[in-house]
């Protein structure tokens, strides 16, 4: 009984990841949601190698470590380095206050697991019920990207969304093939120090990384 | 038979002639000297050419051809018949004539103006040639496109001055608009199956509704292109932006490609010889011609500017074949084929005879542009005495337009008469009264014509210059120089050919007809009177001769001209004119354009939208101010602009500028296409 | 061999500028690579001529077992880049227009540098930027592999991304930050696409390697669990379809074009945005083979019509001349997603070759856009005048490019236009009006905006450096010649594709 | 058709309407001085005044034109040719195929249109005045003129006068109430066309009101006596159509002889109770202003239309 003590693991790892979309959705502080991300991270190499381990496909277990070291380790630190240097560890305003953003969160919950079960009734993974809650996860990054103002949380909910994805793409079908895994690790690393540039640059232009002052393009 | 094995290759080649001469002149860039000296005389040769193989072909069964270019399923398919035959023998000799002129009017063009101006002048000869000879959707499409937009920068040659800028892309906003509209009706015609052949089209059989609804895009689309109101915005602003023999063009040729769009789509495609063609869209193209017919003249006469009143007479003239051929579809609808092949004769010879008589009557306007520099008539003035040959081809050309006999306007005005005469074979009690009617428009919009040409040339041509010598140019303005002459020359022997040799024309047009609808007049008719007599019907009915006609008042005139002569004596004394006891009598007391047109401001004041400025007691220098705008632009044109700037106002709102809505909009749309996929 | 040419080129083209970009001979090293690469997709292009579909590295490419390394590679590249007839044509095309492009480029940079806009360390940047990213649109185009694709797809935003924020200018950067940031959560939602493609391909092909290769998703494509591929679809099509510009999802489109240099206005118009709907059609047609037309016809056919008609009235509203043009684009990519969604084999035909021409033309209009508004010094078109008195050829190519992609015969975007139109007329005869109504405010807005510019008189000042106006005209040459004459094997690999498509 | 005795017919007819036409004016103006109480003139007098401008010097303004020189020519031309159109003594006369009803109303129009002209000519303020007047009237009276001759046509089947003379004539008597309309229009056309009271005044020598009187003031001698003649003959071709239309009977038929002489009884009764009427309208009416004019023609039109529209109702 092995595997379905497995996948019951991967199960609580995805019912984790959602409590922490949801944490970040109610985060207004910075660092905070940098820790989120981390513990997000985590969750997600974790439940990859349990996957690896509970189906034997080695190339996971490479995908795990890349996690780990992108996730969890990587990109936390450069963000938090960039706060640092750039002083920006206020308080989060948001377009909408948080209950109803949350209210509106767990609407796209149900939404979502609706969606999700016909598709998932037919898979033939063990871990085929995450599949709802990746897709939860995204929506609420998602969510939590349009809710936000200011440039920093935007991109931490985008990384946010980028890890609903990985669990998806690990969790619910064991993993893509190793080149997409390593272009889609590739991608989310250089954009990530883009933005890290980005982050320069309209500080440097505008003074502030609030978003509401890119506002001038538009139809009048 | 002909100098060349068949007509449609023939044509084809002068068509390709054309181009060759267009892109010739780009060649040796910076050399205008071929441009100069030798692009006009060849378009023109190669105009005479096509006229030739044209008329050859009215005689000749339809031909037809492929050409290894166009789409991959559908290559260029051409097509030479009697009606194609007939329209290009009108663009070969019409053209032929302004090409010749225009050898002259562009002869002191800057250099690299005038090879731009040769090479857009001849594309434009060459895709009306291919719009007449096309015989599937695709290339119509391409040539009647490739049409407008040649013509496009031709109207913009003088684009420096901004009021001609906007009258380009007016022209072209309804040309394309109108193109559109067409592609619609083709898209109708064929109805889902088969190809965009014409063969194809007039194969596919229709719903009678969805006829009708062919046939109004048709009516449409063409009536864009050829002005029909209320689509004319266009066409007095473009018309007299353009240099003069290009106006010519445009209001001699450009424009009757679409009458002869509208003939092949109803009376070809849609019609055919199966007997499709309603009378209900006879009513309408009655009505709208009708409406044409009188708007058009009717601001022609409170025009002051030369070029724009020719222009909206030929809005009228448009009426008046729409009129034509709105009585043939009633008499086809109601089964009367004889008698709407008389009506549909009426308006194709109408089409040539106003060819050739707006050509000749813009290359005089150009003429006296060209040495004056003038196109307000409020300014001009005894003009014969410096431009006496100008004048004279003027006059032919003002008769003609005034529907006077013995020239050529008279006779297709008759026939379209004798047509609304046939009223009387109807069974539709209401339709056979209202036919007269739109005859009475017609004979209104003649007598009003002949009122306005009475205006114009009295005026242009006639008295005195209004201003003293050394502050006007009009006493020095020089005659036409040769070419232009030849041209106005090759046009003037058009209107008197085609006046007094109407028969010979309509045993071709009847050619034209019965290859249409498969019934023409009786030939009988036509030819057992001989030459001389032109008999549509039966000589009991009607009949009249332009030849004799002609020679009979020629005579008259000279014998009391001879009798006085010889029995009078012939003194004659000079003096000033006689000043009805007024000694302070002016130059500047002649009626200027705006007051001759005054009476008619006064009898018809709803129709004109007029801003009058009157000097007041006090003003030390008097002005007198008369704007005469286009009610169409008010109830029509503008409101739809600001209409679709209302809905662009609303739109916008879609991009704020915020990143979060964005972002909003794309989250939206997934989850509702979520939504949607369960 | 050719696609690893055609792959290598730009990537060693983008080394290289990135150590050399801001030499002064920088522009004709990038213009060299771009030639080396447009010949080296000649070569491809004549050996799919001769051969016929290619998929690379298939079974005959036998390695030296003993050779681990090599074996491993191979097993990492085996059948993973495949060319037919539907990439075929657009491999060239974007090789060509990049290559044209970086001709445009070597006055145009030059003439912003003497302006002070751009120092040398950005030129190295746009220069090494600008290979990376024709790499990109090559590699998305001729992966086999749906993943790779993806990956190739966010590649492209990633290089570009800098690209549109090269002035630092605050509306530069606030450009390139929504491009980054929309265009990235959109492939956000492909990628999810992907993973559900996979999801339910490996049921039937089993995990591992082939379940997202094309060439084999295309073979199975029946037997894919329909409602996944639904849900798939919706994802790749809102994913993709931010990246084409497709209304509502268009809004970072106008402020990137209108902000970033003209070279990368131009092929992100003329290139980039075909590669996005290049990739909607390929999962379009994987989706249509598992659920019949109706489903993501009908969707391509909606998006592409509101994406007509909102960008046509969008258009009249426009200040700036790039961000006129931009909004052009999502009309043009409109239709051809209409006629996409659409299917049949003439409505493909003429998607696929409004994409030809579309690209070409757009691309000679940014060509000219770009030297106007340099000679005029700034992109508001009301200051823009004359510009047939201060260059003619400049003025006559923005002329006859505007007429091109409004429509007008013999051009040969009125050709695809015919075919959309028709086949709307007699299969979806209520989308027509709207069409029509787009067709029309396009034409009123531009040609009214296009006019003033180009014709009357001016003030502005002859430009210094000579424009490149070869690129104009050989765009618009082949424009025209589409109009008229189709080439026999173009029209071999339309019909190919369009029955691939169907 | 063209039979010599048919061509004699056609010489003596235009002949006897260019001699007859002046005594037809001097029929008019005697009827009307006896009507106003005036002793009337010679009824040759019009002869007189053509004698003696024939004999006057002609002058010219200096800036005369050939238009200005050759338009007294045309314009007799013109109306010689309309009465030998116009079935006066005789039908089936051979000229009258070569012009029907519609080219004879071209035929006053091509005159009208030359009158104006050589009016605008000299460029004096009055010709201009007279020139616009005369088009105003005549764009009005010309379409009911025209539809006023479509009744006929419509009834006879015909726009030929012949055809249409010989129909009416040769029908039994009966009262047709679209020819009454027609003949009420017709004569206002005809009042209007003629330069008479109540839209202009043949008298008259005051220049702000007249408008024939205007267009030739330019005019002298011979030149103005060959205008004066083709205004006489047009009255009289006007009043023949008019007796050809409505009161048709007694006219000959082209060679035969025999009835000619009741022909020319017949006509010279209708013309001089013609005249005496003309002569009566003109003392019982006055002048309109001008622009009432339109009205009065529009009028005319309207009754003409009316008249064709009650041949089809009635007809059925």
């Amino acid at each position: 009984m092995a595997i379905p003590l497995l996948a019951q693991l991967v199960n609580v790892l995805a019912a984790f990841l959602l409590l922490i979309a949801f944490a970040m959705l109610s985060q207004r502080r910075v660092l905070t949601l940098i820790k989120l991300l981390a513990w997000q991270g985590a969750a997600l190499a974790t439940s990859t190698a349990i996957v690896a381990w509970s189906t034997g496909q080695t190339h996971l277990y490479y995908s795990a470590l890349i996690t780990v070291l992108l996730k969890v380790i990587l990109i936390p630190w450069v963000l938090h380095r960039l706060i640092d240097r750039l002083f920006v560890r206020w308080d989060i305003e948001t377009l909408i206050n948080i209950p109803t953003t949350m209210l509106i969160g767990i609407g796209l919950v149900i939404f979502a697991f609706a969606l999700a079960t016909p598709i998932s009734q037919m898979a033939t993974t063990l871990t085929r019920s995450t599949l709802g809650i990746a897709l939860a996860s995204v929506l609420l990054s998602f969510l939590m990207m349009i809710v936000r103002q200011k440039a920093v949380p935007q991109v931490i909910g985008f990384l946010a969304m980028e890890n609903g994805l990985f669990f998806a793409a690990t969790s619910a079908t064991y993993g893509m093939p190793l080149v997409v895994e390593l272009g889609v690790a590739l991608d989310v690393l250089v954009g990530t120090f883009i933005f890290g540039i980005f982050f320069f640059h309209i500080r440097e232009r505008f003074d502030s990384l609030d978003i509401r002052h890119m506002e001038k393009l538009k139809e009048d | 038979m002909g100098v060349l094995p068949s007509p449609l290759a023939g044509s084809l080649l002068v068509a390709a002639a054309w181009l060759v001469v267009a892109v010739a002149g780009l060649i040796p860039a910076g050399n205008a000297a071929f441009a100069r000296r030798f692009a006009f005389p060849l378009g023109a040769a190669a105009g005479v050419a096509l006229a030739a193989l044209g008329l050859q072909a009215v005689w000749l069964p339809a031909q037809t051809l492929t050409l290894p270019l166009g789409l991959p399923d559908l290559p260029f398919h051409v097509r030479m018949d009697p009606l194609a035959g007939f329209f290009l023998m009108l663009l070969g000799s019409v053209s032929a004539g302004i090409s010749v002129y225009a050898a002259g009017y562009f002869r002191e063009e800057p250099s690299g103006r005038l090879t731009l101006i040769s090479m857009q002048y001849h594309v434009f000869l060459a895709s009306m040639a291919f719009v007449l000879l096309a015989d599937d959707a695709y290339l119509f499409m391409v040539a009647w496109e490739t049409m407008a937009l040649s013509s496009y920068f031709l109207v913009i040659t003088d684009h420096q001055r901004p009021a001609i800028r906007s009258a380009g892309f007016l022209y072209l906003l309804i040309a394309h608009l109108g193109a559109i509209a067409i592609l619609l009706c083709f898209g109708v015609l064929h109805g889902g199956r088969g190809d965009y052949t014409f063969d194809a089209l007039r194969a596919a059989q229709l719903q009678p509704a969805w006829a009708s609804v062919a046939f109004l895009l048709a009516f449409f689309g063409f009536g864009a292109k050829a002005g029909m109101i209320p689509l004319h915005a266009w066409l007095p602003e473009a018309h007299p932006a353009a240099p003069s023999p290009v106006s010519a063009l445009m209001s001699g040729i450009m424009i009757k490609t679409a009458i002869y769009g509208m003939v092949r789509v109803t009376f070809d495609l849609i019609g055919g010889t199966s007997g499709n063609i309603r009378w209900e869209w006879g009513m309408a193209v009655l009505v709208v011609g009708a409406g044409t017919t009188l708007f058009g003249v009717l601001y022609a006469l409170v025009q002051h500017d030369l070029k724009r009143l020719l222009a909206y007479h030929s809005v009228e003239n448009i009426g008046i074949i729409l009129l034509g051929l709105g009585m043939a579809m009633v008499f086809i609808g109601f089964g009367h084929p004889a008698a709407g092949a008389l009506g549909l004769i009426a308006a194709l010879y109408h089409t040539l005879n106003h060819a050739v008589f707006k050509g000749l009557l813009f290359l005089g306007a150009g003429s006296i542009l060209h040495s004056t520099g003038m196109r307000n008539l409020n300014d001009m003035g005894g003009l014969i005495r410096g431009m006496p040959k100008t004048a004279f081809y003027f006059l032919i050309g003002a008769l003609a337009i005034s529907a006077l006999p013995p020239l050529n306007g008279f006779v297709s005005e008759w026939l379209t008469f004798q047509a609304a005469l046939q009223a009387t074979v109807l069974q539709h009690g209401v339709v056979r009264s209202l036919l007269p009617l739109f005859a009475a428009t017609l004979a209104l919009a003649g007598a009003l014509t002949a009122m306005c040409f009475v205006k114009v040339y009295g005026i242009a041509f006639l008295g005195r210059a209004r201003e003293p010598a050394h502050r006007s140019p009009l006493p020095h303005a020089g005659d036409a120089g040769p070419m232009e002459r030849y041209g106005m020359a090759w046009l003037a022997a058009g209107c008197f050919v085609l006046g007094l040799f109407p028969t010979s024309f309509l045993l071709m047009l009847n050619r034209v007809g019965v290859s249409l609808t498969g019934h023409g007049l009786s030939e009988d008719a036509l030819l057992g009177s001989g030459w001389l007599w032109l008999v549509p019907t039966a000589m009991g009915q009607a009949s009249y001769s332009p030849v004799i006609f002609f020679v009979v008042i020629v005579a008259v005139t000279l014998l009391a001209f001879l009798l006085v002569r010889r029995f009078y004596h012939g003194r004659l004394r000079f003096s000033d004119p006689w000043d009805c006891g007024y000694p302070e009598q002016t130059s500047r007391m002649q009626d200027t354009a705006d007051a001759f047109g005054q009476p008619i401001r006064h009898v018809f004041g709803p129709i004109y939208r007029t801003d009058r400025r009157l000097p007041g007691p006090e003003d030390t220098e008097p002005r007198y101010s008369l704007k005469v705008e286009d009610r169409h632009w008010y109830w029509l044109y503008l409101p739809v602009a600001r209409a679709a700037e209302i809905v662009s106002s609303k739109i916008a709102l879609l991009q704020q500028g915020r990143i979060s809505i964005y972002l909003l909009y794309s989250f939206i749309t997934l989850i509702a296409l979520l939504v949607f996929v369960r | 061999m050719e696609i690893a040419l055609v792959l290598g080129v730009p990537l060693l083209g983008a080394l290289l500028l990135a150590l050399a970009g801001h030499r002064s001979w920088a522009p004709e090293l990038n213009a060299t690579m771009s030639f080396a690469t447009f010949f080296a997709t000649t070569l491809l292009t004549a050996r799919v001529i001769a051969g016929g579909t290619m998929v690379w590295l298939d079974e005959r490419f036998i390695v030296d077992p003993s050779n681990v390394l090599l074996v491993a590679l191979a097993g990492l590249l085996r059948e993973q880049f495949f060319v037919d007839p539907f990439n075929v044509f657009l491999v060239a095309l974007t090789a060509f227009v990049g290559f044209t492009t970086a001709l445009f480029s070597r006055p145009y940079m030059r003439t912003e540098q003497d302006h002070g806009r751009v120092n040398p360390a950005r030129l190295r940047l746009y220069h090494s930027m600008y290979q990376l990213f024709t790499f990109t649109m090559l590699l998305c185009l001729l992966s086999n592999n749906v993943g790779v694709m993806w990956v190739a797809m966010e590649g492209a935003t990633l290089s570009t991304v800098l690209l549109v924020s090269l002035y630092r200018t605050p509306a530069s950067l606030e450009a390139a930050w929504k491009y980054f940031i929309l265009c990235s959560v959109g492939l956000a939602q492909a990628l999810f696409g992907t993973i559900l493609l996979y999801f339910a391909a490996e049921k039937v092909l089993g995990p591992g390697g082939t379940a997202l290769l094309w060439t084999h998703l295309h073979q199975v494509r029946g037997q894919l669990e329909p409602t996944v591929l639904s849900l798939a679809f919706v994802f790749l099509l809102v994913g993709y379809g931010t990246k084409v510009g497709l209304v509502p999802l268009h809004n970072w489109l106008p402020d990137a074009h209108a902000e970033g240099p003209t070279p990368i206005s131009a092929v992100l118009s003329g290139l980039l945005l075909n590669v996005a709907l290049y990739a909607v059609v390929r999962s379009k047609v994987l989706v249509d083979g598992a659920l019949g037309r109706n489903f993501s016809g009908g969707l391509m056919m909606g998006f592409g019509l509101l994406s007509v008609v909102v960008a046509a009235f969008f258009l009249s509203r426009q200040r700036d001349i790039k961000r006129m043009f931009a909004y052009s684009s999502v009309e043009h990519m409109g239709i051809m997603t209409f006629a996409f969604g659409m299917g049949g084999a003439v409505a493909a035909f003429a998607g696929l070759l409004h994409m030809t021409v579309h690209s070409l033309t757009k691309s000679a209009i940014f060509f000219t856009v770009g030297h106007a508004s340099q000679a005029a010094g700034t992109q508001n078109m009301d200051s823009i005048r004359g510009l047939i008195q201060t260059s003619p050829t400049l003025g006559w190519g923005l002329v006859l490019g505007s007429l091109a992609i409004l429509g007008l015969p013999p051009f040969g975007v009125f050709t695809s236009e015919f075919m959309v139109l028709t086949t709307a007329m007699h299969e979806h005869s209520w989308a027509t009006p709207f069409l029509l109504v787009a067709l029309v405010v396009a034409f009123a807005s531009i040609f009214g905006r296009v006019q003033p510019m180009v014709f009357g008189e001016t003030t502005a000042q002859r430009l210094p450096r000579g424009p490149a106006l070869v690129p104009v005209f050989a765009h618009l040459a082949i424009v025209l010649a589409l109009g008229l004459y189709i080439p026999p094997y173009l029209v071999g690999w339309y019909r190919q594709a369009a029955a691939l498509i169907g | 058709m063209s039979s010599a005795p048919g061509i004699a017919f056609q010489i003596l007819q235009s002949v006897f309407v260019v001699l007859a036409a002046p005594l037809l004016v001097g029929w008019v103006n005697q009827c009307r001085a006896w009507l106003q109480n005036r002793s009337a003139p010679s009824i040759l007098l019009p002869y007189y005044t053509l004698a003696k401008l024939f004999n006057k010097d002609a002058v010219f303004a200096h800036d005369a034109s050939p238009i200005f020189r050759w338009t007294p020519y045309i314009l007799f031309g013109c109306m010689w040719l309309a009465a030998g159109i116009v079935p006066v003594l005789a039908t089936g006369l051979p000229f009258a195929p070569a012009a029907d009803i519609i080219a004879l109303v071209g035929v006053f129009a091509l005159a009208r249109m030359f009158s104006a002209l050589a009016a605008m000519d000299i460029g004096t303020s009055f010709g201009g005045l007279g020139a616009r007047r005369e088009m105003l009237i005549g764009f009005l009276a010309e379409p009911a003129m025209l539809m006023t001759l479509f009744t006929a046509a419509f009834m006879s089947g015909s726009t030929q006068l012949t055809t249409i003379v010989d129909t009416l004539a040769h029908r039994e008597f009966a009262l047709y109430p679209s020819l009454a309309f027609a003949a009420v229009a017709f004569l206002m056309v005809l009042l209007a066309e003629n330069a008479r009271i109540p839209i202009d005044n043949p008298t008259t020598h005051l220049e702000l009101t007249m408008v024939h009187e205007a267009l030739i003031l330019e005019y002298s001698a011979r030149h103005l006596a060959l205008i004066e003649w083709a205004v006489a003959i047009k009255l009289f071709a006007y009043m023949t159509i008019g007796i050809a239309l409505f009161a048709p009977w007694g006219i000959a038929d082209a060679g035969d002889w025999s009835a000619l002489p009741y022909a020319f009884a017949a006509l010279a009764g209708k013309l001089a109770l013609a005249g005496a009427g003309l002569a009566l309208i003109e003392t019982l009416l006055a002048k309109l202003r001008l622009f009432l004019a339109p009205e009065f023609l529009s009028t005319a039109f309207l009754l003409a239309v009316l008249g064709m529209l009650t041949h089809f109702l009635v007809k059925g």
